[in-house]
């Protein structure tokens, strides 16, 4: 691996260097020139020299060190592409008012969908229960037993598994997500809070409904 | 009455008062400023002495009082229970008495044990190499979704913070009106209930006046919203009232438990 | 580098699997996990074995392969980091209030708010559990079985993995600080803020609709 060179002392100096080479070109988020690299290792490494070494040593691995343009960068071995590339989708953001109306069917199930717009006080759009029922995290529960027996949702297991919650009771109360700062409290008016006396605690119940 | 109050103002050593409250910042509340007057003693915090710990903190508390500091109800509470352990302390047992005196000192030793060890543990975990100071992940990720069990990226904390804003902005929906500047019996009642269920033993009503109400009204107000707290908490059966003559002081404990 | 195996085809598919998992580690920012590696390489892979060789390959490199937790991921070699460390855009700094409570959590997890209070002697302030949370350390745990039923707080995979730790055994003295009974969690203290006194059962559903 190290060429032509047999003072310990200098093998060890170059050891460091590779390694160091190493590391910047795996955590750059962009390919690194050559002038950008001699900067990082000082005046007396020979960067080319160090980077077909390097080169050579990733050659038959599963990643390889690659040149673009006038930068170095690591990347995964072009034959193992399909054996990477399995499935295509990107993944997406959930818009927040399908996170939002998760969250009501989380905390409020079983609900209907007439209540979870009465909740949020929007119409709920025709694409966000579909895409949440998709991801597998809600289903229909039972109907409720009132006029045109509305069908309610619940979430599922896979819901549980994906937030890592072992149940649905280890889901923080609204007084838990008000102490973590989840939910600011409303402003405090009175005049003279006494000092660091922590504020009453705030009721539960709300306005909704 | 305004000019009363200026003149007051006037007399506030205000430096002295602003080198208290530089000092009260820089504390975690009563606990962490105990562990700091603590390590002045130079010694193994097994080995404190938490008599001379109480004189030191007791006599920061009166010089806070004397320049009329503001302090926060936890600090007065500190104060109050360090001035009980003390006369447990120095005064003879008295038998049927539970803790003794040594139990309630050796309890705060632990207490304060127990919290330097997890300062010295906070700084040893981040006096560790962190992701993203000191060690690095891949910078430029390839885009193979490998872990994928969902399409979609949402964790827990979204979901979560997701309803806490919808909760607020319900909160925010409703119209408060401000109320009149008084000092209210409920206010009162729960400044004393939290800071009663604390206090060992007898202590002046005046002592549980907020520092720093300003404008004579409001002072007025508290002193009536504290003496008719007092009256409904004893009426409750939590507390216990004293008073030895016309116009002495009040006396306020509470209720003692009849086993 | 391949040992006890002297079929020629077997070296190749076991050196295709390696480059295989080589590649997949390397694409991912985040620590995957040997179910879902498994799950890549196919059937017939012995991925304990496989990781382990690849541990071992890259130990003396400037990068590393490190277990967190339930995941394995590549990372810059520790003591590189005097060299590789920026400076920083000026990061997000925790409250002193923030860290400790971070350590509290740590060491004596599943715990409550109010023994996190008993231990610090001070409430809670608002937005410190929240920005733990925010940073991927802390999460709720499952509540603990007594009178209120409290939620409790645990930290998380990736808390490990930023703070560089197999697991968490690993936390800097936990050993002693038990054998010292540091990590009681009791409240001992009446008069001390947080007096263990739980607050009263958060109403976890609410009365909305």
């Amino acid at each position: 691996m190290i060429e032509e060179i047999t003072n310990p002392d200098e093998v060890e100096a170059r050891i460091q260097k590779l390694r160091l080479l190493e590391a910047l070109l795996f955590a750059s988020a962009d390919p690194l020139d050559e002038e950008t690299l001699a900067g990082r290792l000082g005046p007396d490494a020979n960067v080319p020299a160090l980077l077909n070494e390097l080169r050579a040593h990733y050659a038959p691995r599963g990643v390889n060190l690659v040149r673009t343009g006038a930068g170095w960068s690591f990347r995964t071995a072009v034959d193992l592409a399909p054996l990477l590339r399995q499935e295509e989708e990107v993944s997406k953001k959930l818009s927040r008012a399908a996170i939002e109306t998760l969250a009501i069917i989380a905390y409020h199930q079983p609900v209907t969908r007439a209540e979870i717009e009465a909740i949020r006080g929007v119409a709920t759009s025709k694409g966000t229960l579909d895409i949440l029922m998709e991801n597998g995290w809600i289903r229909p529960g039972r109907r409720r037993e009132t006029p045109g027996r509305p069908l309610t949702w619940i979430t599922t297991d896979h819901f549980l598994d994906h937030f890592g919650l072992e149940s649905l009771r280890d889901l923080p109360g609204v007084e838990d997500l008000r102490a973590a700062g989840l939910l600011d409290s409303r402003p405090v008016l009175l005049g003279i809070a006494g000092g660091g006396v922590e504020e009453p605690a705030a009721t539960d119940a709300d306005e909704d409904a | 009455m305004a000019g009363e109050d200026f003149e007051e103002d006037r007399l506030t050593p205000d430096i002295a008062a602003e080198q208290l409250v530089l000092v009260l910042d820089g504390f975690e509340g009563p606990l962490d400023m105990l562990l700091a007057l603590g390590r002045e003693q130079k010694v193994d915090l097994t080995r404190i002495s938490i008599l001379q710990l109480a004189d030191q903190y007791l006599a920061f508390i009166a010089e806070a009082r004397k320049v009329r500091l503001e302090l926060a109800a936890d600090y007065l509470v500190m104060a109050a229970w360090l001035a009980y352990l003390k006369s447990r302390l120095l005064i003879p047992q008295i038998e049927d008495e539970e803790p003794s005196g040594e139990d309630m000192a050796a309890a705060l030793a632990f207490q304060l044990q127990r919290l330097e060890a997890m300062k010295e543990a906070s700084a040893k975990l981040f006096g560790r190499p962190r992701l993203g100071h000191d060690i690095f992940a891949r910078g430029a990720p390839e885009d193979v979704d490998i872990q994928r069990k969902s399409v979609f990226q949402v964790t827990l904390y979204d979901l979560l913070k997701a309803y806490g804003e919808h909760k607020k902005r319900k909160e925010n929906g409703v119209l408060y009106i401000e109320p009149v500047r008084l000092y209210s019996l409920e206010d009162a009642v729960q400044r004393l209930s939290e800071m009663l269920g604390r206090m060992p033993d007898w202590a002046t009503l005046s002592s549980f006046l907020p520092d720093g109400v300003r404008g004579a009204l409001l002072t007025r107000s508290a002193l009536a919203a504290h003496f008719a707290a007092t009256l409904e908490l004893a009426k409750a059966g939590q507390v216990e009232l004293r008073q030895d003559g016309a116009f002495a002081p009040i006396y306020v404990r509470r209720a003692q438990r009849q086993e």
